[in-house]
């Protein structure tokens, strides 16, 4: 494993959980949320934890980003933080 | 002392609280099915009662145990000869206090009946079993029943001043619930045990002489609440706003003498004579109840309610039993006993007076009776006897209970005392005497009947029997259940066992 | 700023400093010799192929060690199902 | 092994749950009887189960027969099972109760409500049956779950608001707890509460260790919404549906607070708690503000069903303060306090359910002449209530009385006199309650009650008694309450001085 | 350094937890609030995953064997493989995390039916006139 | 709710990477022993392949190619699978989910009776994982709004 690598990552996961969180557009957060998700299953698949990384690719990635467009869909995109 | 294990104690709690459960299952359709189960379980008990005295007399103590609450801490049912001599009183009182309530409620036609007899008879319960109580938690606990059978009671006529009445009687009870299970958690967790024993279990606990009087004083006021002394007594006239018998029930049967009678387990059993003297806190006490007597007798005077004045003359005779007891000779011990028989007998008659004339001519206050006492001159002969022996005149048997009390303060060189005890029997005089004599010799007003017109049956023949006993307890004291053998017998028991 | 932020921010902060403190001591990244990898584990890598015949140890450890974990986890899947169903859906079975 | 009771005190309600949702599909009808089935089989297994720890001492039931801490075990001790029998026998009452309110609140919901009323019966005895610190976070995930979404369908308006911080807090919780058994598993590699309790002693001076014991017990405390962490308590409890409060409010914080004691005294030993950690006083004085705070917003609600929520809240801190004086008393309280309030706080919601199944009342104010509408209920009301006050003979003296007993042992004043002055507290909520069921007079005109005057002049209401399925489990926890009162002496020395840790 | 380097992942799981932690109690939005809880549950299956981590040549886990894939019994070290328990335990919480995900959204579709807002000041305020009329 | 837009790119590409997607899944599933995955992963990749199908056409569709009953019966069954096998365990005479116990009635040795059992657990999660993903899909997607969906 290169720890440069690593890093880089682990740092890219911080700026998007900080962008998923402050983001005004729900939408957008749903997004960068699956980002995140997925840089973090890079980061597992790192650490040997390929089941988990697998898991989260499909979950986290894919299915929850899924259900929070569709929750979004029916809610609202607005967000006034 | 030899002790006998038997059931008839438990069956002595019970049977009130099987008559309790009929009286509900029964309601309002058959009142009179309703009320025979009050009288029937009234006469099974005083029986049972009775059938206890020749053991008692035997010097034999008569057990029962339920159930182990706690290592050291069974719920034990303890049949001595101070319990039965409260028992006596409770079972015989509640006799005739079930005739006069099915009087009083009829003659009133008063709503919730059910309800009041349900409650009358838990409360005799409760009553049955404070008297039996084998160790403080089972007191406790029966004192807690009590104070919540007595509760609706006292809220029975749902009046404004009801509602008031009961709330201020629940407040106090409860906080003295409450500190009571403070002294008692307290206690046990130093010692162990809750055992009432003749003469004092407290003593070579090693318990710090400061927590000990600090644990006296407030085990005083758990009790000191529902016995009326003096700061705590401001419950009690205002609870008069419940129904004549339940008057009658608070100061003469159930709940004042639950009180006082805790309140002599407490200075004889728990801390016993001689660690109250180390303590001296005895005589902190005596100046106390002095107070108390002294007050009450004056606030007496003050009153114009016929209830409230009888209030305030059971608050002074609370406080002389006090007194008697905390004296700590044999004869005042004695003496203190007897009276809190006594007493029950002469104040349920002047109670059930002050109901019949309720019921009659629904006049409350004293200075409406003018001339009532030619209209019903059964009812006011029997007031008179009676007030008159609470005052320590013959032939009632206050005479008897406050000869002894004179003798105890004697022996005890206690002459303070004795003064304050001859004071609050001139002020007895002093309050009863203006009623008597405007019963008697005031011109009647205009609404007042010249003719003989008493109250229904029902209330007179208890108002007689009443006053009776009292007449007979001073004729002879023993000949009826040796009465007073058995204060005698509780007194040595202390005072030989200290 | 409302009071709540305040709160929210002072428990955050908290929080986050109890698990630095706590950090301080823990065993370093990817140590082989710390605990969780000496205590139980050892026994899942060696001798998991051998015992349920799977070569995959986090299948075997998933569905058989610690299989009842994972009847949990679709236990909860289930209950998650059945609960979005129950708020959303108006009309469920006859 | 000799007997499979352990696992069918769990499996039964799960899979009953499953097949209560398909069956509901086609019958509707089949649902509600399945439910009572299935608890009733798993308390039935759960008496068992704890006869034979009574004869044979501690079960260790082996899942997949994979020894710990390699698998997961079932470990029933005595407290284990008293904990059991009592989750089971109130779920019991509630799923019993529960079936006119369900007919008349969301009869279309009947099958999934039925199949997640029985997933967090599972849950619940899922928590208290394992001996895996991770088993208990997933059973209480499921438990969890299933509260929020049987709150989130209360009648009320507001009960997805409600829920919703539910799901927040809970999930903070569960995370934090989550946080506590991964810090224990990077010092001692395990996960099997008795491996970590012979492995942490030698650990005991470790910083992960003390942070993971801090995270453990606050993720317990927001379950158990002990005080600064109860806000979404409130909301939650009192906005969900009555039959489902039944259930959740008697048992949630319970189960909460017997994992407080497995952590506290089977995890760390209390030489760790009460010791090393100010854990004792800080718990103590938190319950002291718990006890306070919950009596005095009770004070301020007209709703009964709030009032009573906010009780809850008080008797949490009944059950710390028992745990944090740190002595055999005090946790002998604590344990028995947990089965008296479980009791009393079932009997309680149930009657509110009664109630406004009946009448639709839940303001206390309207409550005139419910003694003559509901007799039963309201007799049944008055000895829990007198429960709840602490006096005796009712169970509620009995646990108030060791916890003084406790408190008094460890010199903590302040507690003693806090338990004394709650216990006032409750006595002006609940006579306030019954002064305005039993005493008030002259019925208001116009409102739809049964007035006519009777042969005696005064006028009688029409009794109006709840149906059978809601009496029942009400008189039988009112019975329960003033029966168990007198046996506690039994029950303690047959079943929790055993379930405390010995030498302790 | 070293002290900050050999234990990098736990301190970027501390500050995802923070962010996490801090969206769920702090944010005003309720869909913040679930993506917060999110983030949260992730940063604790990234410090659950970093404790199974093995340096110096461990693998992923599963074992390299014969044509079927099986090993000869004996043959497997523990110092080889990457602890699988974690991993396991991670995946137990990816679910429940989906599945709490599942239900704070079908809240949140609830929660905006009712109110037809999802910010929480503006939920607290109609409660509040709904209460006072 | 999902409306269908008729767009023929994306309808055919969804259609034709369906098959693929779920024998992906199948595969996940079955190779769980030797390679990363199992049921849960399957799972949740056979769901999507059937929320693929929904988003690209609508809920109509979906809901024709899965119904309701049919999602609900697969709902339990995946857990009764679960469950269903511990419980077999247990009335052959052995604990809860002891699957060597699975020996007495398979042609096999205790060891691959686990292997075996474990088969059979995954498959399990797998049928519940999917049918739950689904249907939370859909009662989001739908607000819960089937019925309106189908008119």
């Amino acid at each position: 494993m290169i720890w440069q690598f690593d890093l880089i990552l682990l740092t890219l996961v911080v700026i998007c959980a900080v962008a998923a969180i402050t983001v005004k557009d729900l939408l957008s957060s749903a997004i960068v949320l699956g980002a995140y998700s997925f840089l973090m299953c890079l980061i597992w698949t790192g650490m040997g934890a390929v089941d988990v990384a697998f898991t989260e690719a499909t979950v986290g990635a894919g299915v929850s980003t899924v259900f929070f467009v569709a929750a979004i869909y029916h809610t609202t995109r607005r967000t006034k933080d | 002392m030899e002790v006998v294990s038997s059931i008839t104690p438990l069956l002595t709690v019970l049977v009130s609280a099987v008559g309790a459960c009929l009286i509900l299952a029964t309601g309002e359709r058959n009142r009179n099915l309703r009320e025979s189960w009050t009288i029937i379980a009234a006469v099974i008990k005083f029986a049972l009662v009775v059938s206890m005295v020749p053991l008692v007399l035997e010097g034999k103590v008569i057990e029962f145990t339920f159930i182990n609450l706690a290592p050291g801490l069974p719920l034990q049912l303890k049949v001595d000869p101070f319990g039965m001599l409260f028992a006596l009183l409770a079972s015989t009182l509640w006799i005739a206090t079930s005739f006069y309530s099915i009087g009083y409620m009829r003659g009133l036609n008063e709503h919730a009946q059910t309800r009041y007899f349900f409650c009358f008879a838990v409360c005799l319960s409760a009553t049955m079993g404070i008297a039996f109580a084998g160790n403080l938690i089972t007191f406790f606990i029966f004192y807690e029943i009590l104070t919540v059978a007595t509760y609706p009671l006292v809220m029975h006529m749902e009046t404004e001043e009801a509602y008031l009445g009961s709330r201020k009687y629940l407040v106090y009870t409860l906080i003295a619930g409450v500190v009571l299970l403070f002294a008692l958690a307290v206690i046990y967790s130093m010692t162990g045990t809750l055992d009432f024993t003749p003469g004092g279990f407290l003593a070579g606990h090693g318990i710090h002489t400061g927590l000990l009087i600090f644990l006296f004083v407030l085990l005083i006021m758990g009790c000191g609440v529902k016995a009326g002394i003096m700061p705590l007594h401001e419950w009690l006239p205002t609870a008069m706003v419940a129904p004549t018998p339940v008057s009658a029930l608070l100061h003469a049967v159930a709940v004042v003498k639950a009180g006082v009678f805790g309140t002599l387990r407490i200075i004889l059993y728990v801390f016993g004579p001689i660690l109250l003297h180390d303590l001296g806190v005895w005589l902190i006490l005596a100046y106390v109840v002095s107070f108390t007597i002294i007050v009450s007798a004056m606030l007496a005077l003050a009153q114009d309610n016929f209830k409230r004045r009888l209030a305030f003359s059971t608050v002074n005779n609370l406080a002389i039993i006090i007194l008697g007891a905390i004296i700590l000779t044999s004869n005042s011990i004695t003496g203190g006993m007897l009276h809190l028989v006594n007493h029950g007998f002469m104040k349920i008659a002047l109670f059930f007076v002050a109901g019949a004339v309720f019921v009659k001519t629904h006049k409350k206050n004293v200075s409406d009776l003018d001339g009532l006492g030619r209209q019903m001159p059964l009812t006011f002969g029997a007031f008179t006897i009676c007030a008159l022996g609470l005052a320590g005149v013959p032939p009632a048997c206050g005479f008897i209970s406050k000869w002894f009390l004179c003798l105890g303060f004697l022996e005890a060189k206690e002459i303070f005392f004795l003064i304050v005890l001859l004071t609050s029997a001139m002020l007895d005089i002093a309050f009863f005497g203006p009623i008597i004599y405007k019963a008697f010799f005031a011109k009647p007003k205009p609404d007042v009947s010249p003719h003989f017109d008493e109250a229904p049956m029902l209330m007179v023949i208890p108002i007689l029997c009443a006053t009776a006993i009292s007449v007979m307890l001073c004729v002879s004291p023993n000949a009826f259940v040796h009465v007073f053998d058995i204060a005698r017998m509780a007194a040595m028991s202390i005072l030989g066992a200290g | 700023m409302k009071t709540l932020d305040i709160i929210g921010w002072f428990a955050v902060l908290t929080t986050g400093a109890l698990l630095i403190y706590g950090t301080a001591e823990m065993p370093n990244w990817g140590d082989p010799n710390s605990p969780p990898s000496t205590h139980v584990s050892p026994r899942y890598i060696e001798k998991a192929d051998e015992e349920t015949h799977t070569p995959n140890m986090v299948t075997a450890v998933l569905a058989d060690y610690r299989g009842y974990d994972t009847m949990g986890e679709t236990t909860v899947i289930f209950t998650a199902g059945v609960s979005c169903m129950m708020l959303l859906r108006r009309r469920q079975g006859k | 092994m000799s007997t499979q009771y352990p696992a069918l005190i769990v499996i039964v309600p799960l899979m009953s749950a499953l097949i209560c949702f398909v069956v509901g599909w086609w019958n509707r009808n089949f649902c509600y009887k399945i439910a009572v089935a299935a608890i009733a089989v798993s308390f039935y297994s759960s008496v068992v189960t704890m006869k034979d720890v009574m004869a044979n001492g501690v079960i260790h039931y082996w899942v997949g027969s994979w020894e710990p801490p390699w698998g997961i075990e079932y470990v029933v001790d005595y407290l284990n099972g008293y904990m059991l029998i009592i989750i089971t026998f109130i779920s019991l009452l509630a799923v019993i109760a529960s079936k006119k309110s369900v007919e008349k609140d969301f009869p279309e919901k009947a099958p999934a409500f039925y199949s997640i009323f029985l997933l967090l019966v599972t849950g619940l005895v899922g928590i208290t049956i394992t001996g895996d610190v991770f088993n208990v976070y997933v059973f209480l995930e499921i438990a969890s779950i299933a509260a929020y979404a049987l709150i989130a369908i209360g009648k009320r308006d507001h009960a997805p608001m409600a829920s919703f911080n539910y799901v927040i807090y809970g999930t903070v919780g569960a995370c934090f707890y989550l946080i506590g058994v991964g810090y224990l598993y990077m010092v001692t590699g395990s996960l099997n509460m008795a491996d970590l309790a012979k492995l942490l002693p030698d650990l005991y001076n470790s910083k992960v260790v003390l942070v993971g014991f801090a995270f453990l017990l606050v993720g317990v405390c927001i379950k158990m919404a002990l005080f600064p962490l109860h806000m979404w308590l409130p909301d939650a409890y009192s906005l969900a549906p009555d039959s489902v409060s039944s259930l959740i409010a008697p048992l949630m914080t319970k189960v909460s607070a017997y994992v407080m004691i497995r952590i506290m005294f089977t995890i760390f030993q209390p030489v760790f708690s009460f010791e090393m950690l100010p854990v004792g006083s800080i718990c103590g004085w938190l319950a002291v503000i718990a006890i306070f705070v919950g009596g005095i917003r009770a004070l301020a609600q007209k709703d009964l069903k709030n009032m009573l929520v906010y009780i809850l809240v008080a008797e949490v801190g009944y059950i710390v303060i028992g745990i944090s004086v740190g002595n055999r008393i005090g946790l002998t309280g604590a344990i028995l306090h947990i089965m008296n309030d479980a009791a009393m706080m079932a009997c309680l919601f149930l009657i509110v359910g009664a109630i406004a199944y009946k009448t639709g009342i839940t303001d206390i104010t309207q409550f005139r002449h419910m003694n003559q509408k509901m007799p039963f209920t309201m007799a049944a009301f008055t000895i829990t209530a007198l429960s709840m006050v602490g006096l005796p003979p009712a169970c509620g003296f009995f646990s108030k009385w060791y916890l003084v007993l406790g408190a008094i042992n460890a010199n903590q004043w302040v507690l003693v006199v806090t338990l004394l002055i709650s216990s006032l507290i409750n006595a002006i909520l609940f006579f306030r309650v019954i002064e305005y069921a039993y005493f008030y007079p002259h019925p208001e005109h116009g409102a739809e009650e049964h007035v006519h005057a009777t042969s005696h002049g005064h006028a009688e209401i029409v009794m109006n008694e709840a149906p059978l399925s809601m009496l029942i489990p009400i008189l039988i926890m009112a019975t329960l309450i003033l029966v168990l009162g007198p046996f506690s002496g039994k029950i303690i020395s047959s079943i929790i001085q055993f379930a405390i840790p010995a030498g302790f | 350094m070293d002290f900050i380097i050999a234990k990098y992942n736990y301190w970027i799981y501390i500050i995802l937890m923070m962010i996490g932690f801090y969206a769920m109690i702090v944010k005003n939005n309720l869909a913040k609030k679930v993506v917060g809880m999110n983030i949260f549950q992730t940063a604790l299956i990234l410090l659950f995953i970093s404790t199974g981590v093995k340096t110096g040549g461990a693998t992923v886990p599963i074992v390299i064997g014969d044509a079927h894939g099986h090993a000869i019994p004996g043959t497997l070290h523990a110092i080889d493989y990457i602890n699988p328990l974690p991993h396991v335990l991670m995946l137990t919480a990816i679910v429940v995390m989906v599945a709490t995900f599942g239900v704070a959204l079908a809240l949140l579709i609830m929660i905006f039916k009712r109110y037809k807002t999802i910010e929480e000041d503006e939920i607290l305020e109609i409660r509040r006139k709904e209460a006072f009329t | 709710m999902i409306r269908r837009h008729e767009d023929i790119i994306i309808e055919s590409l969804a259609r034709f990477l369906t098959p693929f997607i779920q024998a992906f899944a199948l595969y996940v599933l079955f190779l769980g022993h030797y390679s990363p995955g199992g049921g849960f992963q399957g799972g949740v990749l056979m769901g999507a392949s059937f929320i693929l199908l929904v988003i690209a056409y609508d809920i109509i569709e979906g809901k024709r190619r899965i119904t309701e009953k049919f999602n609900i019966v697969l709902n339990a069954t995946g857990v009764m699978v679960f469950s269903g096998t511990g419980l077999l365990c247990l009335i052959l005479g052995g604990e809860f989910l002891d699957y060597s116990q699975l020996a007495a009635i398979l042609p096999v040795g205790p060891e691959e009776a686990r292997g075996l059992g474990i088969l059979a657990v995954e498959i399990g999660v797998e049928i519940t994982v999917a049918a739950i993903m689904v249907s939370i899909f859909l009662d989001l997607a739908s607000a819960g709004e089937h019925e309106e969906a189908l008119k």
